[in-house]
């Protein structure tokens, strides 16, 4: 990527709305606590939506069973986690991590693993067709949340954060929660690996050319069902990883969690355009933020306030703040 | 009887000044081939004019309204017609369906109809047989369009265009891709459209046999600016259709 | 090593309820530049098609270089070296035009991995090439988006080429670049299957030459002694030219 | 001839469907003297609501090519229309004529405030567009409690002669009297939505599904059709809306509002075919009783398993999502083309 | 004259309650076999027990009560889950001149103003959830501010505490969407509310459902000397209070509080059965069971309405949760309700509520709110 080329707005917008509200807030220390805090939740809601910007950003893959994965991620770290009592309950954040990356480890791996299935019976028969994917993906959906209540039970599940992982760092009068900054490091690795690897190397290209037209990329000699399996099941496999951070950050689990984000990651990648790993970054942090002040302005208004930005920035740019193509 | 007219006609791309600065007017009645090398803003003209694109600077009018404001449908309605380079139909619906459409187009009100039944409406029928039986196609007025081979679908391409019955008709290489079987058939319209003297007609065409015998006028663009305007033969004769386009005398050196 | 690099025998396709191919028979041979003709419907896109494996052939053997390739996926087909420039060019629209060629060139991994000569020859012969070589490929004119379906397919070297009607849309200048291309192709030792509506190019270039209709083939043999025989040309002529 | 004009001219085009489709129809015509009990009248008015509901939506999916997850909206808005104005009006006609005026009018102004923003954005974003919309407005109709009852919806009562206590004859009683309304409204409806697919403007929607550049190129105005089609869908779907209140006498954010009706109607309209209309009777048929019965069902067949726990556990009338979820996938993988696409491709026998 | 009692139970087995609802049919379960002795009889007649899934939505609800009235022959019906549900199906008890006993649906309104003279309910209502919190918290010295989720749900619940507290001081309510998931906002508000007021400071949270509003406390509110106050739950989402020792609210039931001979059997069996303690809405569903029992007893097997309803009426009865009496003037029962304190013990994955005081209903003025 050439640095001279980027197109800085959109990546401004994020300072931009942070300065904006600050006279409106008035105390330096809540806007602090407010932007970070708003800042490192768009991190969370990044991971949990980066899956998805190679499913459906990449593939065009409408997946709305996308959210199983982040809830079976979820499960998965309540069981692994659950086991390994004596490492969470420590207080020493890296005895912590020796139970954390463990579980993160197999939620990925059975996340990825669902997805190659979910790939081959759900997903394969519809590339292409946006309407079937919507309901095949749906029925998808609809069978993994019921299955984790056969393996799981239908009740809430409790999902403690380590305790080293517990309270807050303060500046002054401001203070942030320490999961909160652990989850900036967890996305910036997510997000930097993401984005090396569709910009520099070929994957990427073949990805975006094997949506618009298969059998070129196929009559030029790629095995574009391998490499459309890889990436779903790698996407899934993120979905997992989201399911962890997610789950340790609301501290239980449901089956129904998958649903309840499933809107929330569409409009952050819708805000991002598709198939930027970019956009999804700056369309999570202006999500993280934007809920954040209007939650502490306007309250009344937080519901919508997803809705609006994302009007607010499709009335801008249509295509979304990074589009593809031109 | 109008005319069609493009004012000081101008699109960038970015950077790339695709049509630039392009005035020039045409007379019904006359068919004036659009020549240039690839990429030179043929098709971009013809969109500019039909108004799949909008100009950066410009204006076109026809008969002396201004349409450089109006959407494409409603410069067809007020009688610019245009058939595709590329290829572009209703693919799942059938062979007649895709002419009955473009008929009931040019109804001043049936479209907005929501409440008579479209079999009822026989006029359109029979106006889409005729059309189907000019370019030969009635043996396939059921098939699916997705279907057709390429050939085909060419010629349902000018089919189109010829149940708009426009003022203006704009043919972006018609025959590309067809045979020499099947390329007569809509020359012969085109000829046909020609001798009615009526009408004005631009045509878009690299086979130079063709445009030769049918031009009464060329017209050059060459990187989006117009280099030549005049006669055939005295283009045709021109250094710059020799060099740039027909690539002659760089070979004939060689 | 046979002398046929690429045969048909008794192919038979089918595309959904149609049958299309009706046992095709055809030779082509190596080193040698092939001309498939017939009128529009005839059959040559399927057949190439069927040759790509991009549609199954429902009977009859498909050989390249001696080996069965009828029921082998696609990208194996690609990968014996069979490069393929289909009838709507395949261009990858949101694609820059680099990409595209980065793409095509499946041994590189960045466009600096790819021969240098190659890329100079190929925007000898097709400038526009190098001059949108950062635009997204789906803003090209028709011609250009025709030209770049060709470099991409001889972007590296391949065995055999494939090209369905490459001079459609074409202007004359560009007609004989892409003759020439075609030629020097052929002398680098290229073997070229080509469907072609355009007879002069068809004369100027063809070694050998087939004419389907009604999905069969009904005439094969030398362009030489196809050029020469008027008879046999104007017999022909409804059906190719 | 009367029944062409009636149907437009578009007949079932296939022998087994012509009979399928008369069966469901003579069925619903005779379910109040033919089955007995409530559950089966619940059944069979549902359906009818949903083949009102359903075919509105294909006008928009099938024939204009929209993905809308909004259509419910209009749903909602429809039976609130109902709703609200039998609670603040009390009982009465003149409060069924209000709601359903005011419930046309306010999905008239949002259908056309949505039809103009869907021209500025892509297909795909229009679609996920809507989706956020009819979230908030769902949770927007749970908070304006004092007006919609919140959470709990309303409960209603309907003018007398619709009441279940009203009594015409021995065997007629209002319930009945109201169920024959709603056959009479689904199947004016029905008929209207059928003429309109077939009219001429109709098949200018089919073009702009097919290809929309084309069909301006040729003189249509893309953004007129395409606007003009979303508010015919949502008033249909705002009378379907309004038809189950004045069933249920009741009206809630989860019984219209919901995305799992919205849901249900993709499927039904999948399932019956897409772009055929007829598909919408098909389909609300099927999925109407499967759903209806599918938990009677999983019953018996959990308690045949009962000697394999896994497959019992798989089976429990619990899981019944999990089975209707089967048969999303399954609908998608053995009727591309719906029901209706299945059959006339089996045998065009023309009923002319 | 039938030689059976056929009751319906009407209720979430699936949905976004289906973890309540099935608590509740145990307990049920459970109830009617302790009533009956284990012989599900009362005056020779067979007590039968006919399921009805409603799913959650009201809709379906209305549906299946009437079928179960008509079609199933039930002669009175109990639920449902949730109160949407619940608010829906009072009008078909009337048409139907049959009893519905609702359990464990907590709208007021139930026995307010969509009251009907058929409607009873064993369940605690909002009010009395949020009044006996009130009891719990209402001291003098005290600041309050309220966290509670923006429906009517939430609103009416803080109403009622509102109404409930005399001696403490509430600066502020704060209201979030439903489906928040971020609560620093909220927090931020709270705080700046609560942090310069003098005394003990509370902010009492009163929440259902998705999201976890307990994460305000990585806050760090002890250091502005804030405490989190809230009522009892399901103990899957007690697990989060083991946070909080020392944390006081009250609840409807926890199995280790009440000391009388009933609860003591429902624990036991319910242990026996299923190896762990009933929940919540277990100790509902077998009280809903004891006053139906009781009450056929008095009509001696009689189910029909005229006959239970003057029976019901006034009627007292044993529960887990002690004696319960049916108010004459709506029909709700009065109960008592428990102001604990939480303790951490690592035998138990949840937060442990310890008794500080049994609310008697003597104590709370439960508002009569219906129009009779
Ligand atoms: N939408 C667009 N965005 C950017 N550039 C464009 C766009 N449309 C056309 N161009 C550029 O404008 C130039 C003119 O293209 P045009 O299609 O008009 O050529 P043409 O004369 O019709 O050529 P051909 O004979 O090959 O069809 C080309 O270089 C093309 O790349
Ligand atoms: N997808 C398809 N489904 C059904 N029939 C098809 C399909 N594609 C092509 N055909 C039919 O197959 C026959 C051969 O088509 P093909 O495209 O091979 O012809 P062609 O010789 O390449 O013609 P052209 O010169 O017009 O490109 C035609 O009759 C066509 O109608
Ligand atoms: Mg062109
Ligand atoms: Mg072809």
């Amino acid at each position: 990527m050439n640095l001279k080329d980027f197109d800085w707005k959109p990546l401004a917008l994020v300072p931009l709305l942070a300065l904006i509200v600050l006279p409106f807030i008035g105390s330096a220390s809540t806007w602090v606590t407010l932007t970070v805090a708003g800042l490192a939740m768009g991190m969370i809601i990044f991971i949990i939506a980066s899956g998805l910007t190679l499913v459906f950003g990449l593939m065009d893959v409408l997946n709305f069973g996308h959210g199983v994965f982040i809830a079976l991620g979820a499960f998965v770290a309540t069981s692994v986690l659950g086991s390994m009592g004596d490492y969470t309950g420590s207080s020493s954040l890296w005895v912590n991590l020796l139970a954390v990356l463990p579980a993160m480890v197999v939620a990925m791996l059975v996340a990825g693993a669902v997805g190659l299935a979910f790939e081959r019976f759900i997903v394969r028969p519809v590339y292409g067709n946006h309407l079937k994917q919507i309901l095949i993906t749906m029925g998808g959906m609809i069978i993994g949340e019921e299955l984790i209540k056969v393996i799981w039970g239908p009740l809430q599940i409790p999902l403690p954060l380590p305790e080293g992982m517990r309270g807050s760092f303060y500046w002054g009068d401001a203070a942030v929660e320490k999961y909160r900054l652990i989850a900036v490091v967890v996305g910036s690795v997510v997000f930097g690996l993401l984005l090396w690897t569709l910009t520099r190397t070929k994957i990427g290209l073949l990805i975006r050319a094997g949506v618009q037209d298969r059998e070129m990329v196929e009559s030029l000699g790629y095995r574009i069902r391998r490499l459309f399996v890889g990436v779903f099941v790698v996407g899934s496999a993120l979905a997992g990883l989201g399911g962890v951070m997610w789950g340790m950050y609301q501290q239980n689990v449901i089956p129904q969690m998958g649903a309840q984000v499933n809107v929330l990651i569409f409009i952050v990648l819708i805000i991002g355009g598709l198939g930027s790993t970019t956009g999804a970054l700056v369309g999570a942090l202006l999500v993280g933020l934007m809920a954040n002040y209007t939650g502490f302005l306007v309250p009344k208004a937080a519901l919508f306030s997803n809705i609006l930005l994302m009007m607010a920035i499709l009335l801008w740019r249509p295509q979304g703040v990074y589009a593809l193509s031109k | 009887m109008s005319l069609l007219a493009t004012e000081n006609l101008t699109i960038r791309f970015g950077g790339h000044v695709a049509v630039n600065g392009v005035t020039c007017s045409f007379e019904p009645g006359t068919l004036t081939a659009i020549v240039g090398p690839n990429g030179a803003g043929k098709t971009t003209y013809f969109n500019l004019i039909s108004g799949q694109l909008k100009a950066s600077a410009g204006r076109v009018t026809l008969g002396g309204r201004d349409l450089s404001n109006e959407p494409p449908s409603q410069r067809t309605r007020a009688g610019l017609g245009r058939a595709f380079q590329l290829t572009n139909l209703f693919p799942r619906l059938s062979v007649l369906e895709n002419v009955r459409l473009a008929v009931q187009a040019t109804q001043a009100r049936t479209g907005l109809n929501l409440w008579s039944v479209w079999s009822d409406h026989r006029d359109l029928l029979q106006r889409a047989d005729a059309i189907l039986q000019s370019v030969a196609m009635k043996d396939k007025e059921h098939e699916l369009v997705a279907n057709l081979p390429h050939g085909d679908q060419r010629k349902l391409e000018v089919a189109l265009l010829m149940a708009l019955e426009p003022q203006v008709y704009m043919f972006d290489e018609p025959t590309a891709g067809m045979n020499h079987a099947e390329a007569p058939v809509i020359l012969d319209l085109i000829r046909k459209l020609k001798a009615d003297r009526s009408k004005t007609i631009l045509l878009v065409e690299h086979k130079m046999d063709v445009v030769r015998e049918l031009a009464d006028r060329i017209i050059v663009l060459h990187n989006g600016t117009l280099v030549a305007d005049g006669d055939p033969a005295t283009v045709i004769a021109s250094p710059i259709v020799q060099e740039a386009y027909l690539g002659v005398s760089a070979k004939e050196g060689a | 090593m046979s002398e046929n690099l690429l045969t048909l025998s008794g192919v038979h396709t089918h595309i959904g309820a149609y049958h299309i191919l009706h046992g095709v028979d055809l030779v082509v041979p190596r080193g040698q530049l092939t001309m498939l003709l017939g009128r529009n419907g005839a059959g040559k896109t399927t057949t190439l098609r069927t040759i790509m494996g991009l549609w199954r052939a429902s009977q009859g053997r498909i050989t390249f270089g001696g080996e069965d390739i009828a029921q082998l996926p696609t990208p194996r087909i690609a990968e014996l070296g069979v490069a393929y420039v289909p009838e709507n060019m395949g261009i990858f629209a949101d694609l820059t035009v680099k990409e595209n060629m980065l793409l095509a060139a499946r041994g590189a991994r960045s466009v600096q991995q790819i021969d240098r000569n190659r890329l100079e020859w190929i925007f000898s012969l097709f400038p526009a090439v190098e001059k949108f070589w950062n635009h997204p490929a789906g803003k090209l004119s028709g011609g250009q988006k025709q030209m770049l379906a060709v470099s991409r397919a001889i972007v590296e070297p391949r065995q055999v080429l494939i090209v369905d009607e490459p001079s459609k849309g074409l202007a004359p200048a560009i007609i004989n670049n892409m003759i020439d291309a075609f030629a020097s192709l052929k002398q680098s030792g290229v073997t070229i299957l080509l469907v072609e509506q355009n007879i002069n190019f068809a004369k100027r270039l063809g070694d050998s030459v087939a004419v389907m209709d009604n999905g069969v083939v009904v005439h094969a043999g030398s362009m030489k002694a196809l050029a020469e025989n008027e008879e046999l040309q104007h017999s022909l002529l409804g059906l190719a030219l | 001839m009367m029944l062409s004009r009636l149907l437009s001219n578009d007949y079932p085009r296939s022998r087994v469907l012509a009979v399928i489709l008369l069966a469901i129809f003579l069925a619903l015509a005779v379910t109040p003297f033919a089955i007995p009990g409530v559950k089966a009248l619940n059944v069979a008015a549902k359906v009818l609501v949903f083949i009102v509901l359903v075919a509105s939506f294909d006008l928009l999916l099938g024939y204009t090519g929209i993905v809308s997850f909004a259509h419910t909206m209009f749903f909602g808005i429809g039976a609130y229309g109902i709703a609200i104005a039998s609670t603040r009006m009390g009982a009465g006609w003149s409060a069924l004529v209000v709601g359903t005026a005011c419930a046309l009018a306010l999905s008239f102004v949002l259908a056309l405030a949505i039809g103009l923003f869907s021209l500025r954005v892509r297909a795909i974003f229009f679609s996920m567009i809507t989706l956020a919309f009819a979230a908030a407005f769902q949770t927007l109709a749970s908070q304006l409690s004092d007006f919609t009852g919140g959470e709990d919806g309303l409960t209603f009562k309907m003018p007398a002669v619709l009441s279940p206590s009203f009594e015409l004859t021995e065997r007629i009683d209002g319930r009945i009297l109201c169920y024959y309304l709603l056959f009479v409204l689904a199947v004016v409806l029905f008929l209207a939505l059928l003429r309109i697919v077939n009219s001429p403007f109709g098949r200018v929607l089919q073009a702009i599904r097919e290809n929309e550049f084309r069909a301006e190129a040729i003189g249509y105005r893309v953004v007129v059709y395409r606007t003009v089609s979303s508010i015919l869908s949502a008033l249909f779907a705002t009378l379907a809306g309004a038809m189950l209140a004045i069933w249920l006498r009741y009206n809630g954010p989860d019984t219209t509002l919901s995305f799992e009706v919205m849901l249900d109607v993709l499927l039904v309209v999948v399932i019956g075919g897409m772009g055929t209309i007829y598909g919408a009777v098909i389909g609300s048929g099927l999925f109407v009783v499967a759903q209806s019965y599918l938990q009677d069902l999983l019953k018996l067949a959990s308690d045949a398993a009962s000697g394999l726990p896994w497959l019992a556990a798989l089976l429990s009338p619990d899981r019944w999502l999990l089975w209707l979820g089967v048969l999303f996938v399954l609908s998608v993988y053995y009727f591309p083309t719906g029901v209706v696409g299945r059959l006339r491709a089996l045998g065009p026998a023309k009923t002319n | 004259d039938s030689k059976e009692i056929r009751i319906a139970h009407v209720y979430s087995r699936t949905g976004a309650l289906e973890a309540y609802g099935k608590q509740t049919q145990t307990g049920l379960q459970m109830g009617l076999e302790y009533a009956t002795g284990g012989t599900m009889m009362v005056n020779g007649k067979k007590i039968v027990l006919i399921e009805k899934d409603d799913q959650g939505k009201p809709d379906l609800g209305k549906s299946l009560l009437a079928t179960a009235y008509s079609d199933d022959k039930a002669d009175l019906a109990i639920g449902p889950t949730s109160s949407g549900v619940a608010l829906a199906l009072l009008p078909v008890a009337e048409e139907y001149k049959k009893i519905l006993l609702v359990e464990p649906a907590v709208a007021d309104s139930i026995t307010g103003d969509k009251w009907n003279k058929y409607i009873f309910r064993t369940g605690r209502n909002s009010s009395q959830d949020a009044i006996s919190n009130a009891v719990a918290l209402d001291k003098p010295g005290v600041t309050i501010a309220t966290l509670a989720q923006d429906y009517a749900f939430g609103r009416d619940g803080v109403k009622a505490f509102k109404e409930a507290v005399h001696k403490a001081k509430i600066v502020h309510e704060e209201y979030l969407p439903a489906n928040t998931t971020d609560f620093t906002a909220g927090a931020q508000r709270l705080i700046d509310a609560l942090k310069n007021q003098p005394g003990r400071k509370v902010i009492w949270i009163v929440w259902a459902g998705a999201g976890n509003p307990f994460k305000i406390a990585d806050l760090d509110l002890k250091r502005y000397g804030i405490e989190i106050a809230t009522g009892g739950n399901i103990l899957p989402a007690m697990a989060s209070y083991k946070q909080f020792p020392g944390m006081e609210g009250a609840t409807y039931y926890y199995f280790g509080i009440p000391k009388n001979p009933v609860n003591e059997a429902m624990v036991a069996q319910h242990y026996k059965q299923f190896k762990s303690p009933p929940d919540f809405f277990t100790a509902g569903g077998f009280s809903a069971a004891m006053a139906i029992v009781t009450a056929l007893k008095k009509t001696n097997g009689d189910a029909t309405a005229a006959k239970l309803i003057p029976a019901m009426e006034g009627m007292s009865f044993e529960t887990p949760k002690g004696k319960m009496t049916f108010r004459k003037e709506d029909h709700q029962a009065l109960q008592s309700m428990y102001h604990f304190k939480i303790k951490v013990d690592p035998a138990f994955p949840w937060g442990v509520p310890e008794l500080v005081h049994e609310i008697k209903p003597e104590e709370m003025q439960v508002p009569i709110r219906n129009t009779r």
